[in-house]
């Protein structure tokens, strides 16, 4: 009642659809007026109760708008209706999506109402026309690009040390992700500019993290928690091998022909046996010790520089057909052996 | 010269020929449990003469569109396949140890081999090498024809009685009795012989018709004889 | 009827291939004959091969073909092409064979030792240096040495090496005047005298196993020093060799100690004689997959079999590869194999073993078996 | 006593244990009229074949002590008769399968009888 009274006084006039409303709300004076029509007649028993049937309540829907997706404009500007990253909503987004799993003949179910669409990340804020405009935006605090660092030999003569690292984006309540954390240091050796002995040192500390082929030496680091702290940890690792491969320690004299990185054939059993067949095939019987053997000039062995480089191939780059027939064609012409009969 | 070895090709065909058709070892391949395939999936054609004929006839048209079951590694179109042999190493092998089986089986015939050229070289006179016969595996075929039971005892239980009762085999049993009882001849061996050995000897045996496996078939002939009475009894 | 048509048949189609030759003796084979087999004499054969030195399956197919033949192939002409231009007064040169297991080392090696008894050498043939090291029968003779400590007898192999060597060399021991240099004293009662036949060495070794050990000791050392003064030509080959350099043996003390290669006394002999301080001589070896356990199979050149200590030991030395046969010699094989009844069927098979068996010798017999 | 009354009244819905009592009433659990098909029970034929062939091939067994060579042309008639007999059975049997029916053939296998009956049911 103080509803609609207030709704008049509000008003501030008096309508017939108020007056409407008035008799509707006041029903119990209607049912007074009634009861004097009917106190004339009996009732009658209704024992079957014959009721009458209640009309069923059509649920009335407020008239629903047009979707917003069918309304826009073709030529809006699509990053003023998706500004920043956030989940999908089918009617922003004026395209006709579909997404999920496809029962057999039919289309894969559509934009609206779909999990499978809210679940994954969207980059719809990252239309390249917006990419353009924010860069455009943040241009003005930017330096220029240097001149001379103009192809990738020069960045890499300049800048040698690679720091790879990732950023995720994904959409999970966090926008952190543990992976982020790893940091890939890479470096051409070549560009430490290491003597003979350094280098071996080097690639003895470093073990497989060094690719032969590329030449790189790639350290990972991703014990630390933070980032900065692993891109400290992976800088500190370089400059620690590095230092520690100049070093020369007292105990690196002990090194032995097992321990070679690659075959010496001079400081090797190899020369030693070789001078010894000469000798012996020249009748001298000389006792030499290993530095005499070391420093013996095989120039005057006719033969010996090519079998040289054959043993030494055979050793460094492994043993196939070719090492092998080639070392068979030179210990032939260090014999005196004829070559190879060939059917 | 070259005609000659074309006249030679033809004569060696013309044997393969002959060798292929006068025995014949139905090899189905009847599998226990359902296969991934239907039904409806044919069996391969592996062997090149099967193949051959199938394009003489032209049904290989029909076969176009059929899907076709891959065959099994033993079904193989290389010039010694043999269903016989086969089926041999099958009844061999224990335990799905098909490797193994066939080795025993091609030892047993290197075994027959070896035997054969040496009783060759040592036969005196050409009509007595002539009569050798060198090939393992027409030795293997002449062994297993030599085995097979023509008849077989049947039981059956009449008035608490049990009767043994004659009658035809078919020819796929005679063939499995064949050479399981070849199998079980061999088995029944002292341990320090070994399987090829004691195969080959039952092989070479069978073949002449003399051995244990053919006492056996005419053992088993000789108590059908003996029950021969039984033969019209086949009650309903 | 059928079958004996069929082995007409296959006897004409044979025939069609020439795969036999005449020339028996290596010193006149050439490479005209190549991918041929040859004949070697039965008791030629016996006195080389009685003892070993040649492999049981192929024992196995002498016997069943009745008769030995050897292929000529390209390793042994060259080999013999090799050995007729070398000058024997400079060291020996050591040759090691090499290849796939099955194609042929070994009976390459056979036929080396059939060129060099013909030519006249003095035979030092080891025919499986694994069955000293690697071979363990239940009841394997060790003894620690008496002469040298901390070393290893194996007598009766020794012995049975002496046999072989005796065998082989029999007429060259019987006729020639090989006379020892110095004095050996086995024990108080038993000694050689300096200037005594060396079959006397060999017969003492045989009849008093205890002292074999040593006695190849002494030959070799007596057969080195008579080739030097040009007495005799030799001959050494020994199978396996890169057994010698295998870290381990299978061999166990009684204490259940692992014994290395050089604790043995057969070891320690024969590598004194394959090193090159000597002249007058040639040194076959053989690198074989087969001398070292499967782990160690991984390749089949000779560096990695020998290892970095036999690499080192023999180098300079020629390495031979013995390979698969080429077509020529697979067709020649081929129609030996029908000729001796060993292989039969349509002439389409061949395609199919070459293929299946890869040309490789072993392969292709093993394969021809059952057929 | 007691008297267990139980014992002399007859089985019904709530004690089907009780013994029955004589005259068993007749129960119709089916309609009393012959059934549309025939069950394929009593198809299971045995019958000795080839006893000639067989009896003729004992008696040359007997002559030459089991020597299956020596009767060759016995044991091949024998054979014969068997692989006939087995051709005949399988034609038959697969006809009888398909129920293919052949005019005046007495024997019929079930599956030709369920084709006859099925044209010309049973009448009611």
């Amino acid at each position: 009642m103080s509803l609609i009274i207030k709704h008049c006084r509000s008003n501030g006039i008096t309508s017939s659809f108020n007056l409407r409303i008035w008799r509707l709300n006041s029903t119990s004076m209607d049912v007074a007026a009634k009861k004097g029509e009917e106190e004339e007649e009996f009732r009658v028993l209704d024992i079957l109760k014959k009721r009458d049937k209640v009309q069923k309540k059509v649920a009335r829907r407020n008239d629903v708008q047009p979707d917003r997706a069918d309304r826009m404009a073709v030529d809006q500007n699509w990053g003023n209706v998706w500004p920043g990253p956030k989940t999908f909503h089918p009617s922003s987004v004026p395209l006709p999506i579909r997404q999920g799993y496809v029962p057999k003949g039919q289309a894969p179910p559509g934009k609206k109402a779909n999990a499978e669409l809210m679940k994954i990340p969207n980059f719809l804020h990252l239309t390249p026309p917006v990419v353009k405009a924010q860069c455009e935006a943040i241009k003005q605090y930017c330096t220029e690009w240097p001149k001379l660092l103009n192809s990738e030999e020069a960045i890499e003569k300049h800048y040698p040390v690679e720091v790879i690292t990732s950023d995720y984006c994904h959409a999970s309540p966090s926008i952190r992700n543990p992976l982020a954390r790893i940091v890939t240091l890479r470096v051409k050796l070549a560009t430490l500019n290491l003597d003979k002995h350094a280098r071996d040192k080097f690639l003895r500390l470093v073990g497989d993290r060094y690719d032969e082929k590329t030449d790189l030496v790639t350290i990972t680091a991703d014990r630390c928690p933070a980032r900065k702290q692993n891109l400290d940890y992976v800088d500190y690792l370089l400059t620690a091998c590095y230092h520690e491969s100049l070093n020369v320690e007292e105990w690196e004299k002990d090194k032995t022909e097992d321990d070679m990185e690659y075959y010496d054939w001079d400081k090797n059993a190899s020369k030693k046996s070789l001078v010894q067949w000469y000798l012996r095939m020249k009748n001298e019987n000389v006792d030499l010790k290993d530095e005499q053997f070391i420093e013996y000039d095989i120039s005057q062995i006719p033969n010996a520089e090519s079998y040289k480089n054959a043993v030494s191939s055979l050793m460094n780059d492994g043993e196939n057909e070719s090492t092998v027939n080639n070392y068979a064609k030179e210990v032939r012409a260090l014999l005196g052996l004829p070559e190879k009969l060939v059917v | 010269m070259n005609f000659n070895s074309r006249f030679l090709n033809k004569k060696l065909c013309n044997y393969h020929f002959r060798n292929c058709i006068r025995w014949f070892v139905v090899q189905n391949r009847l599998y226990a449990k359902a296969t991934s395939f239907p039904d409806f999936f044919q069996n391969p054609i592996f062997r090149k003469e099967d193949q051959a004929k199938l394009i003489e006839n032209s049904e290989l048209a029909k076969l176009a569109a059929v899907p076709v079951r891959p065959p099994a590694s033993y079904e193989t179109c290389s010039v010694y396949h043999d269903p016989l042999v086969n089926k041999v190493i099958n009844h061999v092998m224990e335990m799905g140890k098909k490797q193994l089986a066939r080795s025993l089986v091609e030892k047993a015939f290197e075994n027959i081999k070896r035997i054969q050229i040496e009783r060759y070289h040592l036969a005196q006179t050409q009509e007595e090498k002539n009569k050798i016969e060198l090939n393992p595996k027409s030795i293997l075929y002449n062994a297993v024809e030599n085995c097979k039971p023509l008849l077989q005892l049947s039981p059956i239980k009449r008035g608490g009685i049990t009767y043994q009762v004659p009658g035809p085999i078919t020819e796929k049993r005679s063939l499995f009795l064949s050479i399981k009882w070849l199998l079980e001849a061999t088995n029944d061996k002292e341990r320090t012989v070994h399987f090829p050995e004691q195969f080959a000897w039952e092989l070479l045996d069978a073949a002449n018709n003399t051995g244990k496996v053919v006492k056996r078939k005419q053992d088993l002939h000789r108590q059908c004889e003996a029950n021969r009475a039984y033969a019209h009894y086949r009650w309903q | 009827m059928f079958s004996r048509n069929w082995r007409v048949l296959s006897r004409a189609y044979s025939q069609a291939v020439t795969f036999r030759t005449s020339e028996i003796s290596p010193q006149h084979q050439n490479d005209k004959q190549i991918g041929l087999f040859y004949t070697l004499k039965q008791d030629t054969c016996k006195e080389l091969f009685s003892n070993g030195g040649l492999p049981k399956s192929f024992m196995k197919q002498t016997k069943t073909f009745t008769e030995t033949t050897l292929m000529i192939r390209q390793p042994a002409l060259d080999l013999i092409n090799c050995i007729k231009s070398t000058d024997f007064n400079k060291p020996v040169i050591r040759y090691v064979l090499y290849g796939e297991k099955g194609c042929g080392k070994s009976l390459t090696m056979a036929h080396m030792i059939h060129y060099a008894y013909e030519d006249g050498y003095l035979i030092v043939h080891v025919p499986w240096v694994s069955e000293w090291l690697r071979r363990v029968p239940r009841h394997k003779e060790m003894s620690n040495s008496q002469t040298r400590e901390g070393l290893v007898d194996l007598p009766l192999d020794a012995a049975a090496w002496l046999i072989h060597f005796k065998s082989q060399n029999q007429t060259l021991l019987k006729s020639s005047d090989l006379k020892i240099s110095k004095e050996y004293v086995w024990s108080k009662r038993e000694k050689t005298e300096s200037g005594a036949p060396l079959s006397e060495l060999v017969e003492h070794g045989i009849a008093r196993i205890k002292y074999a050990c040593d006695v190849i000791d002494a030959l070799i050392s007596e057969i080195k020093i008579l080739s030097n003064n040009k007495q005799c030509k030799t001959f050494v080959a020994i199978d396996g060799f890169n057994s010698f350099f295998y870290p381990l043996t299978r061999l166990n003390t009684p204490t259940k100690k692992k014994v290395k290669p050089d604790e043995v006394t057969l070891t320690k002999s024969f590598l004194e004689l394959t090193k090159n301080d000597w002249n007058n001589g040639i040194i076959l070896l053989s690198a074989d997959q087969l001398a070292v356990p499967d782990e160690n199979q991984d390749s089949y050149f000779p560096r990695y079999l020998l290892r970095k200590q036999g690499f080192e030991y023999l180098d300079p030395f020629v390495p031979i590869e013995v390979g698969r046969y080429s077509d020529k010699e697979f067709l020649s094989c081929a129609s030996y194999y029908r000729d001796r009844l060993w292989l039969r069927g349509p002439p389409e098979i061949e395609t199919e073993l070459k293929f299946t068996s890869a040309c490789n010798p072993f392969k292709f017999m093993e394969q021809c078996a059952p057929l | 006593m007691r008297f267990n009354t139980t014992l002399f009244s007859a089985a019904n819905q709530a004690n089907s244990r009780r013994p029955q009592k004589d005259p068993v009433p007749f129960q119709m659990l089916l309609p009393l009229e012959l059934g549309k098909t025939v069950s394929g029970k009593g198809d299971k034929l045995k019958e000795a074949v080839c006893m000639q062939e067989m009896a003729v091939m004992f008696a040359c067994f007997k002559k030459t002590e089991f020597n299956q060579q020596e009767c060759l042309n016995e044991v091949a008639s024998f054979q014969t008769c068997f692989n006939n007999y087995n051709d005949k059975m399988k034609l038959s049997r697969e006809q009888g399968r398909k129920g293919i029916l052949v005019p005046g053939e007495k024997t019929l296998t079930h599956r030709q009888l369920n084709k006859l009956l099925r044209r010309f049911p049973p009448k009611k």
